[in-house]
């Protein structure tokens, strides 16, 4: 089987996974039983005959079933370019797209800033410590690594705020971090200072992310270039006499390249994951903490919830894709389907 | 003149329930030109004695002695000065089990072109050119430089290591275990061609191999090693004709020939010894037939039985 | 020779061994002993923490009513750090006893009991004069603290008017008694005394009466002002105003009330007057007061203070262990229960079922578990048990591809050929040889998911998808969050370091426990010759 | 010895079939496969060490799983006792396991680590449930032990593989075989993970087994100077086919096929002294997904002639007993 043919099974498989999440999805909100018309309503104009239904028109709830589910898919597939845009939402009585428009940057920028941070230090910092295995620097790195593994995120972030904020910020009155939010009030003026100011608030979140994750990843990192440099190659490269830099970077590390592939698709789940958190707890208005607080027991808005995650599966499953054809780039032995 | 003295040379892995001693106080001598096979069963420190030559010892693991190679002891030299010099440059080895001694992921040419382009002042052109010529010799051909290791079959990559021991044209190369897992046609095959350029490129070998038929083809001198120490070394019709050590006796005739008539196979009774804690005095002596009370006591001597044959046994030096 | 003991006993012998060379081997580890010494330590505190702990769970959830102390009080120890704190009052609930000002009290008045209640009887009669006549009572209580933030005090007063007095005419030369009645008009003020005598009055009734009662009829008291029980909290809207403060500054309020430490007094003045539309004669009545209460709700409390709601985070903590671990391992061992399960059917079926098995592994390990997990939650209930079920529905997939390839492996062995070559069945080689083989790497692993089960359900009391009943860390440090202890004035490190450092302990005593148990029972890691 | 023949194997076959893409497979009709074995046939003797030798990927250990059926046949057959084991139902098949064994050559992975070396040989008891107590069990257990060398038994039944040594291991491994007296054993090249000291021990008792307790081997083994020392007959076999058969000796001694006598010629001998005729073929092993037609060899057949290429040869009995399948044998 070659790899072209087995791309297009992966990419078949793909589609059908995101039709399934959609499917499932759809049905999750059928079986759960609260009406919206009943919050979307003041109770006092519920009563007005008629009202209701109305509502329920707009909202495309009245439909049989197979039709709402054919609706759905179109509102879904279209992702949010043509209309209804991912349906209504039950709070702004909006397009769902409209408002995911400006709140995925947001979101996206965060975890790129995350996840960046965590590769450009937790990668070199695991193949220091892979290179010195044995002393104390690599000691330190496993310890932290082993750390971060028991350690929540959450909480990590919660430190960090009562540092930086309750204490160097309240407390002291220097302002390295603002106190949260995305954006300053009154917002700045002109472009360049937008942009500053929200990378400004973006910088402690993320920072959070990296501080909570880089150990796990240098950890990682330095098992897979340990493993890689027990190997008998690498004792083959040190006979020939290249230098310690070459193996590490040109042997070792080469060799792990495709692992590290997987390593970042694997790390995306998490990373939705680490948005919702993060979001809800520095007050960033992202996907993720519209997403929590459309989830809101009293007061739920399912069209966002829907988009959401399937905008968050199609994102998944592509990315995994994207790494499937990396793996085939970056490993000439590649046996299909037997990645990982 | 000597290329390679090893004197004493002591090589222990420090554990967490004590010394193992792998390989412990051994001493040989071998001139240009010459193959020295190194023969003992697994666990005999015949790999870690290879290790220390090259530097490649594990952390944990303490070497003592002298390696003196060309007059200069490699145990002495600076790190850079070791890996500039000597490495693949003096000294290169074809190590065991080739499918996992080539990286998996860099093509076979460049491999090789590496080594040289390491040492030597050349142009990654001409380093191409030499691979593609070392390629030729150990006939693979050098329309294959650009493959992967797992495109080539198993005496294909035996070649490419040989070809690539021989990229920077080292005074001694030192091949562990080259044909092991190898076919029995293949394993001819791969020897042939070392035999050939043993002849045609006048090399200095050590081969290291448990297998004493291989040894018995391929070196003209060979040391047999029991328990980290060697206690036979001579020249390979003389060990192999009138072995001296009891152990080599035994072990000699246990190997199978194909030739000849057929004769009884001998065993020795008892397992090799665990080398955290060696039997003391000679290490052989639970084994052995002819066992004396001398033996239980008293370390043989590594004494020159007769010229240039050294053995280690109080039978031979009373 | 022949073997001497039965086979029974030779069982035995093996598996003595086999847990003693564990043991052998464990010890040795220093990391796994130290997450023994964790875990364990987190057993017990599991185990005990109904005795251990100060107060019940149901004495420290959020919905319990009653405090333990002021929100956010600083634990006992922090005045060793913080001097600032050293004159934190402590929860104080005193029940005082009233006693009777020094001096005279006017003929009018009698007093009559002593302690908690008190009943003062008047007659008008006595005297004939229709000024008004006080009773003072007083009652004091050592105060040796300072920055009191919270106080109650209860007093009940109740008038009876059960002694009246006999209304007498001069008929027929001589004094006849023709009828009785009660009546007066009385008033209560309360008022705090300062060690340093300033005096606050706090607290009065405007002046009210209890009925006129017909002569001839029996006494009707039904228009009559009654008894009442007040309670005074620093906190009421009219407290502060009354003695001058605006309504937010109540600390403000009680700092100054309760400025130095010394001996403070509350006073009740009980003021008795004949009403204006009836003879002065017929003036009389009693009133009772009694049951003084005083709560200064404690600013410094229990090992780890308290939190938003003024409840022991102590308890809360204890309490919390045994929902973690409960919780940890069920999770992991459902979870791994089905990665075997998964594993092992994938890996020894093998085909279209190892294929179809595997697929779905690959889409469930690509989904991002928390977000569906707050979907389920919110469509199907916020239980932990049912919490626990869907942790360990969405943990197993790494696990399972583990033991698959493992038991594909495992399959090819010699050893199950040979049991296959002496007849042996599927499930016999299932059984006996795949599982046995499989077990210590599921049991490791089981140790190793323990955390991440415990952190994901942390994280979703956090963000308020957890039980809400159940007194978990991540709910405490939920509540840190949400009710101000990252403000500056409260700072609460007590109630946010605690809890957090509870799931991290815990977590890397897994960690270190699971990582010791997979060195030492993994072969792989196992030197062969 | 005698003649009387305990297993006999006609025309057996055992292909394996390959994974292709679900398109391929519709594409082509035929489904693709490895012929692993392609018609052999063979009888093993009473009391007799059968060897089967070759290189790797030849075959002989198919043929080896498949005389005991640990595989199923694709076509042929293998008598044993009168029965044809490619056909017995499954229960007959589990009661003639006791007569029929296998030895793997790494011990390392014949014996299951989680276990004891108690449990691993008495397991077969288990498995057939054939002893009436626990104390049966323990003395077959003993016996089996002491007849290997184990002794003093106590010292090794509470060791787990672990423990012991690789000489130890594969005496384990035999008595595990043994502990069911069984008629026909497969070895599978039982002796070429150990050391060469040892080797000889482990050879020796399986001789010493053969004569005490009158069971027949097959022995496989890509070593054929060991081969020489331990089996009465000898086939060679290459791409899934034997190309010759005959007494060991014999065979040895006085190759008709190319292959057999390159494959002898390529061996080492122990002697510097001895200088043997080079005879070394060129190239490698041909894939047995897709084999060269005609005769498998004439790819690398040093006397290959056009018919070579086209026909298939016969295995043919050229003399006493000695079977070849080659158009121009040696010698000839």
């Amino acid at each position: 089987m070659g790899f072209r043919e087995y791309l297009a099974k992966r990419i078949i498989v793909s589609f059908l996974v995101i039709f399934l999440v959609a499917t499932l999805n759809f049905l999750i909100f059928i079986v759960y039983p609260a009406d919206p018309t009943r919050y979307l309503l003041d109770p006092q104009l519920a009563r007005t005959p008629g009202l209701v239904d109305v509502i329920r028109d707009q909202y495309g709830l009245n439909e049989p079933l197979h039709v709402k589910y054919v609706k759905y898919l179109g509102n879904m597939f279209s992702f949010g370019i043509l209309p209804p845009h991912f349906g209504y939402s039950f709070q702004t009585h909006d397009f769902v797209a409209n408002e995911m428009a400006w709140r995925m940057p947001l979101t996206i920028l965060l975890l790129g800033l995350a996840l960046v941070g965590n590769v450009i230090i937790g990668i070199p910092l695991g193949i220091f410590a892979a290179s010195r295995r044995g002393t104390k620097t690599d000691v330190a790195v496993i310890g932290a690594g082993l750390f971060t593994y028991g350690v929540p995120t959450f909480f990590v972030q919660l430190l960090m705020i009562l540092f930086f904020i309750s204490f160097v910020y309240q407390t002291y009155g220097i302002k390295i971090f603002p106190a949260g939010g995305w954006i300053s009030y009154p917002n700045p003026e002109g472009l360049i200072n937008v942009m500053g100011d929200i990378l400004w608030h973006m910088a402690l979140p993320a920072l959070t992310l990296v501080v909570a994750g880089f150990a796990g990843w240098a950890l990682y990192t330095r098992n897979m270039l340990v493993d890689a440099l027990t190997q008998d190659y690498v004792a083959t490269a040190r006979a020939k006499g290249l230098s310690e830099r070459t193996i590490l970077f040109k042997h070792a590390f080469k060799s792990i390249h495709p692992q590290v592939a997987t390593l970042l698709t694997l790390s995306l789940p998490g990373l939705v994951t680490g948005a919702i958190i993060t979001e809800t707890i520095f007050g960033l208005e992202g996907v993720g903490k519209w997403y929590l607080s459309s989830l809101d027991r009293s007061n739920p808005d399912f069209p966002v919830v829907q988009a959401v995650l399937f905008v968050v599966a199609t994102l998944v499953v592509v990315c995994n894709l994207v790494a499937d054809l990396l793996y085939g780039v970056l490993d000439p032995r590649i046996r299909v389907g037997q990645r990982r | 003149m000597e290329l390679l003295k090893l004197q004493n040379l002591k090589m222990y892995y420090g554990t967490l329930r004590g010394d193992v001693r792998a390989v412990d106080d051994i001493s040989f001598t071998m001139e240009k030109k010459d193959t020295v096979g190194l023969a003992g069963e697994s666990g005999c420190g015949k790999t870690s004695a290879m290790l220390a030559i090259l530097r490649l010892q594990p952390p944990n693991a303490k070497v003592s002695g002298e390696i003196l190679f060309q007059g200069k002891n490699l145990l002495k030299m600076s790190d850079s000065e070791f890996r500039k010099n000597i490495r693949w440059k003096k000294i290169s080895t074809i190590f065991q089990g080739a499918m996992n001694a080539l990286h998996p992921t860099l093509r076979v040419g460049d491999q090789i072109t590496e080594a040289i382009l390491a040492h030597e002042s050349r142009s990654k052109q001409e380093a191409t050119e030499i691979a593609g010529k070392l390629f030729d010799l150990v006939g693979i051909g050098s329309e294959r430089l650009d493959r992967y290791s797992h495109e080539l079959s198993g005496g294909m990559k035996q070649r490419t290591m040989i070809a690539m021991s021989l990229a920077c044209n080292p005074e001694l190369i030192i091949a562990d275990e080259p044909t092991t897992a190898l076919d029995v046609i293949i394993e001819a095959q791969v020897l042939k061609v070392m035999k050939e350029l043993q002849e045609k490129l006048g090399l200095s070998m050590i081969v290291i191999s448990h297998d004493l038929s291989m040894i018995a083809e391929t070196c003209n001198k060979a040391a047999i090693m029991y328990a980290g120490k060697i206690v036979e070394f001579g020249g390979i019709v003389k060990v192999f004709t009138e072995p001296l050590h009891p152990y080599t006796q035994k072990l000699i005739a246990a190997f199978p020939s194909i030739l000849g008539s057929m004769r009884e196979l001998a065993s020795i009774s008892g397992f090799p010894p665990d080398l955290l804690s060696p039997p003391p005095a000679c290490r052989f002596h639970p084994r052995c037939p002819y066992a004396m009370n001398i033996c239980r006591k008293e370390e043989p001597r590594y004494i020159e039985a007769d010229q240039n044959r050294y053995v280690a046994c109080h039978l031979v030096s009373r | 020779m022949k073997l001497k003991s039965p086979i029974s006993e030779y069982r035995v012998q093996l598996w003595t061994r086999r847990i003693k060379n564990f043991w052998l081997d464990y010890s040795h580890n220093k990391i796994g002993l130290v997450g023994l010494v964790i875990i364990v330590g987190f057993v017990f505190t599991a185990v005990t923490s109904p005795w251990l702990a100060p107060y019940s769970v149901e004495e420290v959830r959020p919905d319990a009513l009653k405090y333990n102390a002021d929100g956010y009080a600083v634990p006992a120890w922090y005045p060793i750090f913080f001097p600032a704190t050293a004159n934190y009052p402590p929860q104080h609930e005193l029940k005082l006893n009233w006693s009777m000002a020094a001096g005279e009290l006017p003929q009018s008045l009698t007093a009559n009991g002593s302690g908690r209640s008190f009943r003062v009887y008047y007659d008008a009669n006595i005297t004939g004069s229709s000024d008004p006549v006080e009773a003072v009572f007083v009652s004091k209580f050592e105060y040796p603290y300072k920055y009191m933030r919270i106080f109650e005090m209860q007093f009940t007063y109740n008038p009876r008017p059960e002694s009246f007095v006999e209304i007498r005419r001069f008929i027929a030369g001589k004094w006849r008694v023709i009828g009785t009645t009660g009546s007066m008009l009385w008033k209560i003020e309360f008022e705090l005394v300062r060690p340093d005598n300033a005096t606050f009055p706090f607290w009065d009734n405007n002046w009210e009466r209890n009925k006129y009662v017909n002569p001839h009829a029996l006494p009707d008291f039904s228009d009559d002002a009654t008894g009442d029980t007040i309670t005074l909290i620093s906190s009421d809207r009219t407290l502060p105003p009354k003695l001058g403060y605006e309504a937010w500054e109540t600390s403000l309020m009680t700092a100054h009330l309760f400025l130095k430490p010394g001996e403070y007094l509350v006073r009740a003045k009980i003021t008795f007057k004949p009403p204006d539309d009836i003879p002065v004669e017929e003036a009389a009545g009693s009133i009772e007061i009694s049951n003084f209460d005083v709560e200064i709700r404690g600013r410094i409390h229990g090992l780890l203070g308290t939190d938003a709601f003024g409840h022991d985070v102590w308890s809360q903590l204890l309490h919390g262990a045994a929902i973690s671990l409960l919780f940890g391992i069920s999770s992991a061992a459902i979870a791994v229960s089905l990665g075997i399960l998964v594993g092992v059917t994938a890996g020894f079926v093998g085909g279209a079922v190892d294929e179809v098995m595997m697929r779905i592994v690959d889409i469930l390990l690509c989904i991002p578990v928390l977000p569906i997990l707050l979907v389920l939650i919110a469509v199907f209930g916020y239980s932990l048990w049912y919490l626990v079920l869907i942790i360990a529905i969405f943990g197993w997939q790494g696990l399972s591809r583990v033991i698959r390839s493992h038991v594909l492996s495992l399959r090819e062995m010699a050893f199950v050929e040979c049991a296959t070559a002496s007849g042996a069945s599927k499930g016999y080689i299932i059984l006996k040889h795949i599982v046995p083989n499989v077990l210590p790497t599921a049991l490791a692993s089981m140790v190793l998911s323990v955390p991440g089960a415990i952190i994901l359900e942390a994280a979703l009391s956090f963000l308020g998808f957890g039980d809400p009943l159940a007194p978990t860390w991540g709910k405490m440090l939920q509540n840190a969050y949400a009710f101000g202890a990252f403000s500056p004035t409260n700072l609460a490190l007590w109630d946010i370091l605690p809890p957090g450092i509870a799931i991290v302990l815990i977590c890397m005593g897994f960690v270190f426990l699971g990582h010791a148990i997979d060195e030492v029972v993994n072969p792989r890691l196992r030197r062969r010759r | 010895m005698n003649n009387e023949s305990v297993m006999k194997i006609s025309n057996l076959k055992k292909y394996f079939p390959i994974k292709v893409g679900f398109i391929k497979s519709l594409a082509s009709k035929e489904i693709p496969a490895v012929r692993a074995v392609d018609d052999i046939s063979f009888d093993i003797r009473k009391e007799e060490i059968f060897g089967l030798v070759g290189e790797s990927g030849c075959g002989k250990t198919t043929t080896g799983r498949l005389t005991i059926r640990l595989l199923e046949p694709t076509e042929g057959s293998v008598f044993f006792e009168g029965k044809d084991l490619a056909v017995v139902p499954n229960d007959v098949m589990r009661k003639l396991r006791q007569k029929l064994q296998i030895v793997f050559q790494d011990p390392y992975e014949s014996l299951n680590p989680r276990m004891s070396v108690f449990d691993i040989i008495s397991e077969p008891l288990h498995i057939q449930n054939i002893t009436a107590s626990e104390e049966q069990t323990r003395d077959r257990v003993h016996k089996v032990m002491e007849e290997m060398g184990l002794v003093p038994p106590e010292e090794f039944l509470y060791r787990f593989p672990h423990e012991i040594s690789g000489g130890q291991r594969q005496r384990v491994a035999i008595a595990r075989a043994f502990v069911l007296g069984p008629e026909f054993i497969v070895a599978d090249e039982p002796v070429s993970m150990l050391d060469a000291s040892i080797r000889t021990q482990v050879l020796k008792l399986i001789k010493k087994l053969v004569k005490q307790f009158h069971v027949s081997f097959l022995y496989i083994t890509h070593d054929i100077a060991t081969s020489r020392h331990m089996c009465n007959r000898l086939a060679v076999m290459y791409l899934g086919k034997i190309v010759e058969m005959g007494p060991t000796e014999s065979v040895i001694k006085n190759p008709f096929h190319h292959y057999t006598d390159a494959l002898i010629a390529a061996v080492p001998v122990p002697d510097p002294t001895a200088r043997r005729i080079e005879v070394v073929i060129k190239g490698e092993v041909p894939s047995a997904f897709n084999p060269p037609p005609g005769c498998r060899f004439h790819t690398r057949c040093p006397r290959a002639q056009d018919i070579c290429k086209k026909e298939e040869p016969e295995l043919i009995d050229l003399e006493k007993e000695r079977y070849v399948a080659c158009h121009f044998p040696l010698g000839k």
